[in-house]
């Protein structure tokens, strides 16, 4: 049966009412209301038949299209202005209209897809080699961080009362860790600190002997580490 | 260094549509001087009939190979990689583009079926993504195109989409 | 078509080097015409002073800018080439640089706080990874360093880092 092979096409009450619209190639802004409602009945049953589910879109519009046939059975009042009269179709002719607008619409749109399918764009990133990269951190967000790890640690700071390392000590440490080297890393000085007040006091020590100019820190470039200087006086 | 040859190199590294106002504020030149320069480069790659191309699409300029070569192309990639769309995804699509910004129900009414799983769909291929919501009961999503679709669909913007006059209503009927 | 202008459309749309034999296969052309054609192909660009150029990588063909191009490929590029790392994943990356293979807790033990967060971030950014599991207490995961890290950091291998045997050494002096 013809049907059975266009069941599955139909996208919606509306496709289908379009569809049956056109295939007896009638005129859409004067639908024969009672022969379409038939139609589509018999669809539905159809449906059914092949035991596919009939979706409650298909239902609304089945109810929609009786009303509107009881409607057009309904005597019209003679007296009533020709103006004033409204066809009960007017609903439903609008709303097919502006389906089949963006109907057409869709077709012009597959049209314009399979044109671009032949055409192919560049997927490849450049790749970039470490010079390229930059960083979002610098030396003093990392100082700023620091010093909030700082502030933090004074508050539970009687938690630890026995330290074994001053300030004197870490600067000693820093400076033989810089012995017989032109620099060494910044994350290097704090690996041995085992708390927090530890690598505290070794931060302390880094600005005391940033203070005295005894060291300097720098980053050689964006995103190298950062390196801790001995300043050759 | 040429103004020309920064362009160039700038259109073949981006992955996407460059936009004018990138490249005025790379290059640090004025926008006539760049699309001085765009359409010099635009001409001289179609004169020598390179197999590349420069077109606008999407808001900005970008490098493509010619249909032509498409097939060449095509066996390079193994997996399918033209999009595929179902006619009901198509019709949905084409409402939003032409209605855009509309919420689900919206679209509902034109289309006289439920539309949720649709755009989903479209959503998930990013050919259509949400943009605000409704200010009215239920503050629903208001959906719109994306720059992926103005991509896919070869256009330089949605103003680009014929009008809906434009198409014949009374088209193929098939 | 020419074979010339075949290649270059394909090295164009490729997402990587591009094999003699790939094209050979595609084209259906003999190796030494595909080696022809692409030598030609190389010198055309050179000589028209392109700021694209045709370059042997990973045993394939492939387009690339110029050196000089970078920096504006760069400003191109800007979001995908700033790393963006807190100072709390910078120190637990120190961590994790110096004392790989290390458990999430001995991290923790070092810096004095939750790292879990942190940790998760790193291995997003490829900078960290897990490689294997302690044979302790509910084996938890060991942590290192990618070669991501090494080369965001340039170094050749984790060696390059200041020795901590050395610093070490020192603090047992105390």
């Amino acid at each position: 049966m013809e049907y059975g092979i266009k069941l599955e096409i139909f996208e919606g009450p509306m496709d289908l009412l379009l569809h049956l619209i056109q295939k007896s190639d009638l005129d859409i802004y004067d639908i024969p209301i009672s022969k379409i409602t038939s139609e589509y009945l018999a669809y539905l049953n159809l449906m059914k038949e092949m035991n596919l589910e009939v979706a409650g879109d298909f239902l609304i519009m089945a109810a929609t299209l009786m009303r509107i046939k009881s409607k057009m059975l309904l005597p019209q009042h003679e007296d009533e202005d020709e103006e004033e009269f409204e066809d009960p179709r007017a609903e439903i002719t609008k709303r097919l209209l502006e389906y089949k607008k963006f109907k057409e619409a869709s077709k012009v749109l597959k049209i314009n897809l399979e044109k671009q399918k032949d055409v192919f764009f560049r997927k490849t990133q450049p790749e970039f080699t470490v010079e390229d990269f930059g960083i979002d951190v610098s030396l003093f967000d990392l100082m700023d961080a620091f010093r909030k790890v700082l502030e933090k640690a004074k508050k539970s700071s009687k938690e630890i009362i026995k330290e074994e390392f001053t300030i004197e000590d870490k600067i000693r440490i820093i400076l033989s860790l810089l012995e017989g080297k032109k620099f060494v890393s910044f994350y290097s000085i704090f690996l041995k600190d085992e708390s927090r007040y530890s690598v505290i006091i070794t931060f302390l020590a880094l600005l005391e002997l940033i203070k005295i100019s005894q060291i300097y820190v720098r980053q050689n470039e964006a995103f190298s580490e950062i390196r801790i200087y001995r300043k050759i006086s | 260094m040429e103004l020309k040859k920064i362009i160039e190199a700038l259109l073949f590294a981006s992955q996407g549509p460059l936009k004018i106002e990138t490249i005025i504020e790379i290059t640090e030149k004025s926008a006539a001087e760049v699309n001085q320069a765009i359409s010099e480069l635009k001409n001289a790659y179609e004169e020598k009939q390179s197999p590349i191309q420069i077109i606008e699409i999407a808001g900005g300029w970008q490098f493509s190979t010619k249909r032509d070569f498409a097939p060449f192309i095509r066996k390079l990639f193994k997996e399918e990689t033209t999009l595929k769309l179902s006619s009901s995804a198509l019709e949905t699509l084409a409402i939003v583009a032409y209605k855009q910004p509309i919420t689900r129900a919206e679209i509902e009414q034109v289309r006289g079926v439920e539309v949720i799983a649709v755009l989903k769909t479209l959503v998930e291929k990013n050919l259509v993504r949400t943009c605000g919501k409704k200010d009215t009961v239920g503050t629903p999503f208001l959906y719109g195109t994306t720059q992926q679709f103005l991509i896919y669909f070869g256009l330089k913007s949605t103003d680009e989409l014929p009008s809906l006059e434009e198409i014949n209503v009374e088209g193929e009927q098939q």
